[in-house]
């Protein structure tokens, strides 16, 4: 092969590699216009909400009837019922969800996600819902204690990835605390590495560390409160924040909203 | 596409991705030498079995095609989950208490840790070593079996042991031969060291990831690696192919 | 005696080598035209440049009239109009031997499916191989090989068929049944030019032999006439290796 | 909570996540055989200019990790993670498709396509009637190669949330963490005697068959 060619190979290999990046970045520059997403929602009969569901008691899969369900999955479907459509779960991975809201594979997120100012950059948020503890988790057998996040020194945690608790312990190693960070797709194997000594702490959302606290046997160390737990949706759709906004109002109001957390988290 | 109306196209320097460099930078050593061990254990692996199957004999020749096969039939993530598994299932048991939590590290330029090794990470290597040396001992044996039976007829003749004939004859001209197909595996090994994610390694795109989870810069951070892993296995495989034509001998 | 095929002044070279120069003769119906010599003579290239599978650098080349040389020519129907007959035999192997023959009727003729089959038929039944026709050319020897390959020829029907050596690749004994058939189609009056060493069969049907020599027709005339009295050195010289190659019959008579 | 042995986890692990598995299997070889079969043919028949683009995507697409590429088109697509796990799989398949009917093509033997000129037929037509053919058999063993390929290279699309096998072991462990290791080891199972089976047939009879027919290793 000449090197004229070659040269020729490599140029073409970086243009297509820019062009099928810029392709999908181009209607970036084209202004947004809104959407009116309720209509679209209804005229597809499917209210389709994206979440990570091995998350208990949030969301979790049910083995045997193979249905999605949980406290999200109920308050999601509550919103659908309003709208009049059916509800799709699409099951991704924690930290691909705020992308494929905006890419629009999903009408709307409910998975546990906590509001922060980063997150309500990218997506429009709802009233919250729920508001909960994140907390440091060991084996029982474990001595450790800390005061806070810089006395995990040389410990190895794990935390899901894309999650708050992910970027606390992330920006506690860039302030320079060396500790050991595993990221976890999955939060069942997360808790079975803390069983079998690979881990040394785990670091997620109470309720979550209260559903595995049956299972295995676990202690808390470190308790701090956790921000607001949210739904969060496009921005350029007002309509469906609206409505997503009233359903979690009136469920506030009229009662339901007591008997769910009752359900998941008495 | 956000509500403020950003300009996505600009978003790369507005938020600082460079910021992120020596984070990426780091994992991807640790990519690097997942690939690098992966590879090294991958050929003495594939190297033993390449000779076990071509001359080991009705049993060993047998073990050895089992080995083969059941490797190439089944998918690395599986492989590696299931040796990252086997201690941990031990440990859940109860059986016995193995410590899965040792690491090696060093201290980088910001005085963090920086980890070179621990059970998720051997348990990759590993993964990748024996998935990888099935692949090398199709190559190498099929370079052994191009070799005629002359010239192991030849060795014999002159009083070598079969082991000797082996090591001295079909080695040196085998492993030449193996070369070109070899080197395919051993450019394209790389791509496969993302398996390391499923079980919690901060490899260079479980960083990309968590880059992602802070700046939700998805499409960018993707392009990157994805240009990044394309880079380094060109590079790769144009370097083996230059050493593969400095070592050329005629006519073998 | 109308002229089927005219070659004139083919002049063919590759690279730097010039493998002819300058080959001219006819072909007239029902004639039977052997070309033989020395290997590297410029025999073979000289079909491939009649059937312009390799195009002449110069010279003329007129099938019934019309030249293949001229620009704009539908090289492919000329093409179907000359037969080919291959040393290696090159039949479709993934064809069975019935398929390797109706292919050309069907997709270059563009007969019906049963049409080209009743002609593939006669063809196969002329070569003596209706038997065989469920087979693959892996399934064959080399001689039914070579005999499908004369009946995938004449089923297209053509005006001239050329072989090229046609013998050549075959074990001794496969040669007669070949042979045979070659003699068999050449008397039922198939115009054919045969690159050959098998002076048997040359003696027996050629109206007119040439001998070539390093890209040129050296000496021509009848079978009679290079048995008896040749004229060229070379060809004298040529004949004599291959009496002793293959025995004295050559020159009985 | 559910306790499960071993049949049922497997019962589990092949009702919900065996289907998605074999989908992509069919979409990712089906596409990718319509992407390696165009490749292939511009690779040998285009033009140097047009052939250069096919060379770079195959580069392109063999030089990068099949998961990236899904994640990619993931968050690019804004479709379900099943059809973007599908277009990474087909697209990167199709590179090596291409490959492989490239190899088929060229191994054609050149007596074939002189003895088809010779018949009268065109460009077209050889290629249609005489290489393809002989091609697409050349070209069954490293297909069956492929087929394993895509095959095991569906379970990358776990990561992206694709309910396959891999994934559905996700699901059993929350209740069930004990039999994680079975589970693995089950799912592993299930995909040797997904392509075993296939490669070995291929690999063997189907090298015989050919060669049978004077096809491949004889040239």
């Amino acid at each position: 092969m000449s090197s004229g060619k070659q040269t020729l190979i490599v140029y073409l290999v970086i243009g297509l590699m820019i062009g099928f990046g810029l392709g999908f970045i181009t209607p970036g520059l084209i202004p947004e216009t809104q959407v009116d997403q309720v209509a679209v929602i209804q005229a597809r009969g499917t209210l389709i909400v994206g979440t990570e569901a091995g998350f208990p008691p949030y969301e979790m899969y049910n083995t045997t009837s193979g249905e999605y369900y949980g406290f999200d999955i109920d308050i999601a479907q509550l919103i659908a019922d309003d709208l009049g459509v059916d509800l799709v779960i699409e099951d991704m991975a924690f930290d691909t969800l705020v992308a494929a809201c905006k890419a629009g594979t999903v009408d709307m997120i409910a998975a546990a996600m906590f509001l922060t100012a980063d997150r309500a950059k990218e997506l429009a948020f709802s009233v919250p819902y729920f508001i909960s503890n994140e907390v440091m988790v060991v084996n029982g057998s474990n001595a450790l204690e800390i005061d806070n996040l810089a006395d995990l020194v040389g410990q190895d945690v794990g935390v899901q990835t894309g999650t708050v608790e992910h970027d606390e312990i992330q920006a506690e190693i860039d302030d320079g605390t060396a500790i050991i960070l595993h990221t976890y797709a999955s939060v069942a194997q997360m808790f079975i590495d803390l069983n079998s000594g690979i881990l040394d702490a785990v670091y997620i959302d109470e309720p979550v560390y209260d559903v595995y606290a049956e299972l295995y046997i676990l202690r808390t160390i470190y308790k701090v409160a956790a921000p607001a737990t949210v739904l969060y949706c496009r921005w350029n759709n007002p309509g469906l924040l609206t409505v997503i906004d009233d359903v979690i109002t009136t469920a506030f109001a009229d009662g339901t909203m007591t008997t769910l957390v009752e359900t998941w988290f008495g | 596409m956000t509500g403020s109306g950003n300009i996505h196209g600009f978003t790369l320097l507005q938020y600082g991705l460079v910021s992120y460099f020596d984070e990426l930078a780091q994992s991807f050593l640790i990519t690097m030498e997942l690939y690098i061990v992966g590879l090294v254990l991958g050929f003495s692996i594939g190297l033993t079995f390449a000779i076990m199957r071509q001359y080991g004999g009705r049993i060993f020749s047998r073990i050895a095609t089992a080995y083969i096969e059941v490797i190439r039939g089944t998918p690395l993530i599986t492989q590696v989950l299931i040796i990252y598994a086997l201690p941990v299932a031990i440990n859940m048991s109860g059986i016995a208490s193995l410590p899965l939590d040792w690491y090696y590290y060093y201290l980088d330029s910001q005085g963090r840790i920086a980890i070179t090794l621990n059970w998720p990470i051997l348990s990759s290597m590993i993964g990748l070593g024996i998935n990888s040396a099935a692949y090398q001992a199709e190559y190498l044996r099929g370079a052994f079996a191009s070799i005629t039976t002359g010239q192991l007829q030849a060795a014999t003749s002159i009083g070598m042991t079969r082991w000797q004939s082996i090591r001295h004859v079909v080695l040196p001209q085998g492993l030449r031969r193996a070369i070109p197909a070899w080197s395919n595996e051993a450019a394209y090994l790389p791509k496969y060291t993302v398996v390391a994610i499923w079980v919690g390694v901060m490899e260079f795109l479980n960083m990309a990831k968590t880059v992602v989870a802070k700046t939700f810069l998805s499409v960018e951070v993707y392009l990157i690696v994805a240009l990044t892993f394309f880079v380094l296995i060109t590079l790769v495989s144009r370097f083996l192919e230059y050493i593969h034509n400095r070592t050329k001998i005629p006519g073998v | 005696m109308s002229i089927v095929l005219d070659v004139r002044e083919v002049w063919k070279a590759y690279g730097n080598l010039e493998v002819l120069k300058g080959v001219t003769f006819d072909v007239g119906e029902k004639e039977v035209k052997v070309v033989f010599g020395p290997s590297g003579s410029g025999k073979s290239t000289l079909l491939r440049c009649i059937n312009m599978l390799n195009p002449p650098d110069k010279g003329e080349i007129y099938l019934k009239g019309k030249s293949l040389m001229e620009e704009g020519v539908d090289l492919n129907s000329m093409r179907s109009r000359i037969g080919m007959v291959f040393q290696q035999f090159n039949l479709f192997s993934h064809l069975k031997a019935l398929e390797n023959v109706t292919i050309g009727p069907q997709k270059v003729l563009g007969m019906e499916k049963e049409d080209a089959i009743n002609r593939a038929h006669i063809a196969l039944n002329q070569v003596h191989m209706m038997e065989w026709i469920d087979h693959y050319p892996a399934q064959l020897s080399g001689g039914q090989q070579q005999r499908i390959g004369i009946a995938r020829a004449l089923a297209m029907d053509p005006d001239v068929i050329l072989f090229d050596e046609p013998t050549s690749a075959l074990d001794p004994e496969l040669i007669g049944e070949v042979l045979q058939v070659m003699l068999d189609i050449a008397q039922a009056g198939t115009t054919m030019i045969v690159v050959t060493h098998e002076m048997g069969f040359a003696r027996a049907v050629a109206s007119e032999m040439f001998f070539m020599d390093e890209g040129v027709i050296v000496e021509s005339g009848t079978p009679n006439h290079f048995f008896t009295t040749p004229e060229n050195e070379r060809v004298k010289q040529f004949l004599h290796r291959l009496e002793v190659l293959y025995g004295g019959q050559n020159t009985e008579e | 909570m559910q306790e499960r042995d071993f049949s049922s986890l497997l019962a589990f692990i092949i009702t919900a996540g065996l289907p998605a598995t074999l989908l992509l299997t069919v979409a990712g070889l089906g596409m990718g055989f319509l992407i390696g079969l165009a490749l292939a043919l511009i690779r040998v028949y285009a033009e140097d200019e047009i052939a250069v683009i096919a060379q770079a995507y195959e580069n392109v697409f063999r030089g990068i990790p099949v998961l990236v590429l899904m994640l990619l088109f993931l968050v690019m697509t804004g479709w379900p993670a099943l059809f973007s796990a599908g277009l990474a799989l087909g697209l990167r398949s199709g590179a090596y498709q291409s490959q492989i009917m490239r190899g088929a093509i060229l191994s054609v033997n050149e007596n074939q396509v002189t003895a088809a000129y010779a018949l009268g037929m065109d460009r077209m037509q050889t290629a249609r009637f005489i290489v393809l053919p002989q091609a697409f058999r050349l070209a069954l063993p490293g297909w069956s190669n492929e087929y394993a390929v895509v095959t095991k290279d569906t379970a990358w699309a776990g990561a992206i949330g694709v309910l396959d096998m891999v994934k559905s072991v996700d699901y059993l462990i929350f209740e069930n963490p004990i039999l994680y290791l079975p589970a693995i080891l089950a799912v592993t199972i299930i995909y040797f005697v997904l392509t075993y089976p296939i490669t070995r047939y291929a690999g063997e009879k189907m090298t015989k068959r050919l060669s049978s027919l004077g096809l491949g290793g004889n040239y």
